[in-house]
């Protein structure tokens, strides 16, 4: 029994370290700002401030744990925000146009890495960092290089709105989209499959898994979330901005990665990537309300990213 | 003759995440001698080894070199010492050349700058070229690793190890991947190496080479020492019981099933330059071994069966039905498994656990509607791993921290929860000890007392012999001969396996 | 608003603080606050509206007296002023008018139109009215980069011997439009001006026509009346930049945004006009 | 002979794909504007705006050969510009003074990257994010948020300045670097031991390989060369700016990619390296001068990449 249990607490503390940095993280900011970091309201700001990017982490962690890397994500939340705000000015279309649209697009980019990736053999970061650059290009293109603005009430509330009068229902999507991926990946078949063609393609293919069809897959996965994240973001901004989404794409890649993910494919729990992008969320959130000067923000953002992950290594390897 | 041993390991013990696998070992060895360590799959052999090079480090226990004692926290300060190792699970350097690869970390240098000054390519590949025309090896030192056969990268290990000069020379499983042609080669050097003083630990699981070469052997069991003893008063039957605990009679079991019809022929099929218009049918109950050299592209044929090469050609008729493989999921369809040669590279994820990897070719079938149901899973995997018998703490363990052979009972666990008609084995026993070997055997009679058919491919004459009921030989990517059970005999099956010019001359008139 | 040891608490959200520009007008607030007793905090959006939505939203709950606020986006930032509106704090936009202005309760700024327009007058007198000239745009879809480009397209309807042979954006930066610069003149095409959305990148052109050694025969323009632009203008390589007048809005905005914070009425709009600056007037900005 | 020759080709088209694809390239941007693109002055320019990105892409190729990534480059550029500009002011300090600050700073920036990883075992990802963010911020406090400029005309000419009054220095210092490198990875010890470890860092290992250590340094060579085009960069700039040299990082992996340095470690080649960074300074160039309207140059310049690379994979597949 007894060694069953060390077994069990090995386990837990292999998994969970960056858990615990997490909670030693909130702990130090609530004691260093009681009456502003630990309300309830500021928390449940922290939960929304982290949905877009954990939205888009979610995506991005079925494609790192395929062996892939997304960097078009940012680039598709521009476009995909510019062309719903395109279609949500008032009495022009019903609402659902510009969500359907918005999905679709990130959903067809998606494919096209996808098949660039598995078909064409080129490697991932060269083909998503070329619909990186054409992606935002074409979302210049769309909106003149202007902010498209003037959206309907309905479209600002898909953001905006609260359910119960109390969550945001940003903070809803990102759970009810963590709680597919969770499921996607645990539970389904077809997330064994991903894991598989992660930790080994070669061997996956012999086993009858195929390979290039998961591969376009995940990066549908990725594509499809990344074009709702666009959505959300010209709701929550009332606009299409064109220039949006600068850099998501790293965001999105450290919150899965801090989550511990390897970025070789094969392993990683979706909790961790959760972990991740709310560890992102409540540095921001705490630096601004301790008042740290922005320059200094940087500097203390960099340094807490590697030690959280410092710790979570060390944590590993003293129980390993 | 008791002189000071050259190398003494004193209580070593070692556990992995609180699993105690080596128990107060011992071990002792005397200059100038071939020392067996022998043991079933996951009795701690190389988990010995390595704490002996530094790769490991003990949890405690002692180790003395020439009476002095010593610590080694990695294997370059072992290798200072005289202390060089093949490494059971091959690891060259894919994307270097054979001569890179030999002189890794001790390159032939030109000046005298450390690490800044020039490598000599020249050097090295004549160095190499040397090594190699010494004991009669055909590789190209500047081949890349990447296009070397299997046993070709093992042959580069065995040179490489022997080509530091060492004075203790460890051997883990070096002949797993190679004929009897080249561990002739290698036991001859082995010889030359006790003659010049060297010492010689020697892993592996085949009895007959034991005994041929071993002067003496010590033996561990569940990571405990068991004995140690001269080779020259023991015997094979006696080293099975001290290892596996019990008698085993009969190493290849035979068991009699009813041959049927044709299930599965094969014409005219070809994967150009290395499978040549093979024909061959293959009947129920039947088990049909491939015998050959190394390099004779039985691996080739059995995979592009398998559909993982979609440029080759031919036609295929299971159970009499023309059916058109494509693609790996369209064999496993047809009831085919194929478990291959290289467990790393083909057969496992390494990084996953040991449940994960059993299922993940059932899983269509075990979850039909794409859900997974962990129970179940539990229950199936539990079964399969009590009926292959692997050993290991827990089935949410990743594969890569599985003994070899017990990586091989994963392998042979996920194929046959598929329920295939047709297996094909491909050197299934690579890395197996005895008792495990036997078990195949033994599951393989099942197999085909059950109706099923095994197509197997093995480099073991001996094995392919006690098993199989047809052997078909091939040579240069062709079937060069076919021999029933009654005409079975090694001499034959070397004549048929090196008849060579007759794919050249054919290449020339087509 | 809330009190702690009896000074109102004030912040001012940022779009960045990357440049010369941010940099000097939130240090002229922070200055203006100090003159006026009270305390300002400071909030860095970098560049991404949602983040500056946030960091109200953030601000909102903290209980901040007044909000003062340099818009990331025009249409973006709506949100964020209704929510501050909603909760009955007071905000004042600075610099950049936004889409709804109406929910603010007040403007303090320039009009990025007007400061091309003056830009753009000054080039065309410098050249005489003719010839091929080139813009250095900022990042396509940010105000400023709209509003002067607009600016200089108000002024060129005039005058149809001007023509506009390239216009390609260099996204605020000095190395960028040095690279864009270089290799417009690759091309032979005789300019005779290169206007900038900024003086980062004017500095970048003046880099690649100083190179070319081309300065008798292209002139360069910018806006923002930089440190470094200021010199180049002094010593007569910059032709002319267009200064935001900072101080003075910032002293203004901090003005009126503690009187709505103590309930009395400012104007809803309090335009800062630009100033051009040449060789002529620099020594005054220095 | 004929199998030799035979043999010989295939070799070449393997490693020459992108070689051939880059030539396509070229060919087609002289037929497009063979007045101004030709031109012998526009290649010398095409040259000297490839030596930034080129000198970063060296160092950059180092650090992927041996499996790694260093998104830092960028940020250590803007923090080594605004270091060195600042002690360059007229009569301070003698030119030396910023020269060596600025490689000092960039080989220190590169040992802490290695030491994380290294040691640390922290992924290269997340300890060169962290950097890139702290030193982003760096440079931001060292510059109080804003350029610093007047410096002394012998700083402009580090990189202004022509040999024999016809090659840009820049060119220079670029070839001088890719020699250096080109020199280390395929004749020197370490570079195999560079390629080793990136190809099998446990082999590396039970060679008797000290992997941390080579590790260490291949960062330290990618500081290094991110400290000197920082140097570059701010001399070409005539002054140090802190926001400078973002998403450098992107265009010297990408460089790196597209000349075939697999992401995964242990293979490239130089001259592939030296060929991405040309390519993409060569599109950035025919584009502009091809007038093309900024935001048509990212959807051709994000195309141009992905066919390049595809054209090169394939080409590979063809004679495999
Ligand atoms: N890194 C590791 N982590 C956890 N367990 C390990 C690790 N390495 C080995 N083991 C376990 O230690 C035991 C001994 O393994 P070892 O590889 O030494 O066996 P072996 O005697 O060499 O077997 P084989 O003949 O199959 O090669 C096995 O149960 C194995 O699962
Ligand atoms: N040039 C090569 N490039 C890549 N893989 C190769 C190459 N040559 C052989 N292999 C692979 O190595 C494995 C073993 O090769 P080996 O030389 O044993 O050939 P084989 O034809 O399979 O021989 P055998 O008849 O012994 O099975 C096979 O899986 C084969 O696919
Ligand atoms: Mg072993
Ligand atoms: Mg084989």
């Amino acid at each position: 029994m007894k060694k069953l249990n060390n077994i069990m607490n090995v386990q837990l503390m292999r998994e969970l370290g960056i858990v615990i940095v997490f909670v030693v993280i909130l702990a130090i900011l609530m004691i260093l700002s009681p009456n502003a970091f630990a309300r309830p309201a500021n928390l449940m700001n922290i939960f929304k401030q982290a949905s877009i990017n954990g939205i888009l982490a979610m995506g991005m962690m079925f494609v790192i744990i395929s062996g892939g890397i997304d960097l078009s994500v940012g680039s598709i939340v521009a476009l995909t925000g510019v062309v719903a705000a395109s279609f949500a000015h008032p009495g022009e279309y019903p609402l659902i146009v510009p969500i359907i649209l918005a999905l679709v697009i990130g959903l067809f980019i998606g494919w096209f890495n996808g098949v660039g990736i598995a078909y064409g053999n080129i490697p991932p970061f060269i083909v998503t960092l070329g619909t990186m650059t054409m992606i935002r290009g074409v979302a210049l293109i769309v909106s003149k290089g202007a902010p498209v603005f003037g959206v309907t009430d309905a479209f600002e509330n898909i953001a905006g709105a609260f359910l119960f009068d109390t969550i945001p229902l940003l903070v809803v999507y990102f759970i009810v989209i963590t709680i597919v991926s969770a499921y996607i990946l645990t539970k389904a078949v077809f997330g064994r499959r991903v894991y598989a063609i992660g930790g080994n393609e070669i061997s996956a293919a012999f086993s009858g898994i195929k390979v290039e069809k998961i591969r376009i897959m995940v990066y549908m996965i990725s594509g499809l979330f990344a074009g709702f994240a666009g959505l959300l973001l010209a709701s929550r901004t009332v606009s299409g901005i064109p220039t949006a989404g600068q850099s998501y794409e790293l965001d999105a890649i450290a919150a899965v990665i801090i989550g511990g993910v390897s970025m070789s494919g094969g392993s990683g729990r979706w909790y961790g990537t959760v972990i991740g992008a709310l560890l992102i969320a409540v540095i921001g959130n705490g630096l601004d309300i301790l008042n740290v000067s922005s320059h200094y923000q940087l500097v203390i953002k960099g340094a807490i990213i590697i030690v959280a992950v410092l710790l979570d290594v060390k944590s590993k390897e003293r129980t390993a | 003759m008791v002189s000071v041993p050259i190398l003494e390991m004193k209580n070593i013990n070692k556990s992995f995440s609180s699993v105690k696998v080596l128990n107060d070992v011992q071990l002792s060895i005397q200059p100038g001698e071939v020392h067996a360590l022998m043991g079933e799959n996951g009795a701690g052999k190389s988990t010995l080894m390595n704490i002996l090079m530094g790769v490991h480090s003990a949890d405690s226990g002692e180790i003395y070199l020439d009476g002095a004692k010593i610590v080694n926290s990695n294997p370059k300060e072992a290798m200072a010492k005289g202390i060089s190792m093949i490494h059971q699970e091959l690891n060259p350097v894919l994307d270097m050349d054979v001569s890179e690869n030999i002189f890794l970390g001790r390159e032939i240098k030109k000046g005298t700058s450390g690490i800044l000054s020039i490598v000599n390519k020249k050097q090295m590949r004549h160095e190499t070229q040397k090594l190699f025309d010494a004991v009669g090896i055909d590789i190209q030192p500047s081949a890349l690793m990447r296009d070397l056969s299997v046993a070709q990268s093992q042959l580069v290990e065995i040179i490489k190890a022997i080509s530091i000069s060492a004075r203790i020379i460890i051997m883990d499983e070096p002949t797993s991947a190679i004929t009897e042609k080249e561990v002739d080669i290698l036991f001859e050097q082995i010889r030359k190496l006790r003659e010049s003083g060297v010492a010689i630990i020697y892993i592996s699981h085949k009895m007959e080479e034991i005994f041929s070469i071993a002067d003496s052997i010590t033996v561990l069991r569940d990571g405990q020492f068991v004995s140690s003893d001269n080779a020259s008063n023991l015997n094979k039957d006696k080293l099975i019981k001290l290892m596996v605990g019990r008698e085993l009679t009969e190493i290849f079991p035979k068991t009699e099933a009813e041959i049927g019809e044709v299930v599965m022929e094969v014409n005219n099929y070809s994967f150009k330059p290395k499978v040549r218009n093979v024909n061959f049918n293959l009947r129920r109950g039947e088990i049909l071994g491939i015998a050959g050299l190394v390099g004779a592209g039985r691996s080739e044929l059995v995979e592009a069966l398998f559909g993982v090469h979609k440029s080759a050609e031919g036609s295929l008729f299971i159970n009499g039905q023309d059916v058109k493989i494509r693609q790996t999921g369209d064999a496993i369809k047809n009831k085919i498994a194929l478990i291959t040669e290289d467990r790393k590279q083909t057969g496992l994820n390494l990084i996953a656990s040991i449940e994960d990897n059993i299922t993940i070719v059932s899983l269509d079938k075990l979850f039909p509607r794409g859900v997974i149901n962990r129970h179940k899973e539990d229950e199936v995997v539990d079964k399969s791993i009590v009926k292959f018998g692997v050993k290991a703490a827990s089935k949410k363990n990743k594969v890569q921290s599985l003994s070899g052979g017990n990586q091989q009972k994963v392998v042979i666990a996920k194929w046959l929860l598929t329920d295939p008609q047709i297996i094909i084995m491909d050197e299934p026993t690579r890395g197996i000890d005895v008792g495990a070997k036997r078990d195949i055997y033994l599951l393989i009679g099942e197999l085909v007392k059950a109706g099923k058919s095994v197509l197997m491919i093995s480099s073991e004459i001996q094995e392919v012999m006690g098993v199989a009921d047809r052997i078909l030989v091939m040579a240069e990517g062709r079937i060069t001969g076919e021999l029933e059970r009654k005409d079975f005999s090694q001499e034959k099956i070397m004549h048929y396996a090196s008849q060579f010019n007759r794919g050249k001359e054919d290449e020339e008139t087509e | 608003g809330q009190q702690e040891n009896g000074v109102d608490k004030y912040a001012l959200m940022m779009s960045h603080m990357t440049n010369s520009f941010t940099i000097t007008l939130s240090n002229a607030v922070k200055a203006a606050a100090e003159d006026l007793g009270v305390e300002l905090v400071v909030f860095d959006g970098g560049q991404d509206v949602s983040k500056q939505i946030s960091q109200v939203e953030s601000a909102i709950n903290q209980g901040y007296a007044g909000i003062l606020i340099e818009p990331a986006s025009v249409d973006g930032i709506k949100p964020a002023v209704t929510a501050a509106s909603k909760a009955g704090i007071p905000i004042v936009t600075i610099n950049q008018k936004i889409t709804n202005q109406e929910l603010a309760d007040a403007f303090v700024g320039v009009e990025h139109v007007e400061g091309g327009e003056i830009e753009m007058k000054y080039v065309v007198e410098a050249i005489g009215g003719k010839g091929k000239i080139a813009f250095l745009l900022g990042p396509l879809g940010s105000d400023g980069q709209i509003g002067r480009t607009t600016g200089y397209y108000n002024i060129l309807e005039d005058y149809p011997d001007i023509e506009v042979v390239y216009e390609q954006s260099a996204n605020w930066r000095t190395d960028e439009a040095l690279k864009l610069a270089e290799n417009w003149l690759q091309t032979g095409v005789e300019l005779v001006a290169i206007v900038a959305n900024n003086d980062g990148m004017a500095m970048g052109a003046l880099k690649a026509v100083e190179d070319a050694k081309m300065l008798d025969k292209i002139k360069i323009f910018g806006v923002d009346a930089t440190d470094d632009a200021l010199a180049a203008v002094a010593e007569g390589r910059l032709s002319a930049t267009v200064s935001q007048s900072t101080e003075a809005q910032a002293l203004a905005a901090m003005d009126a945004l503690v009187k709505l914070a103590n309930g009395e009425d400012v104007p809803s709009e309090i335009i800062v006009g630009h100033t051009l600056i040449t060789k002529e007037n620099v020594a005054d900005f220095q």
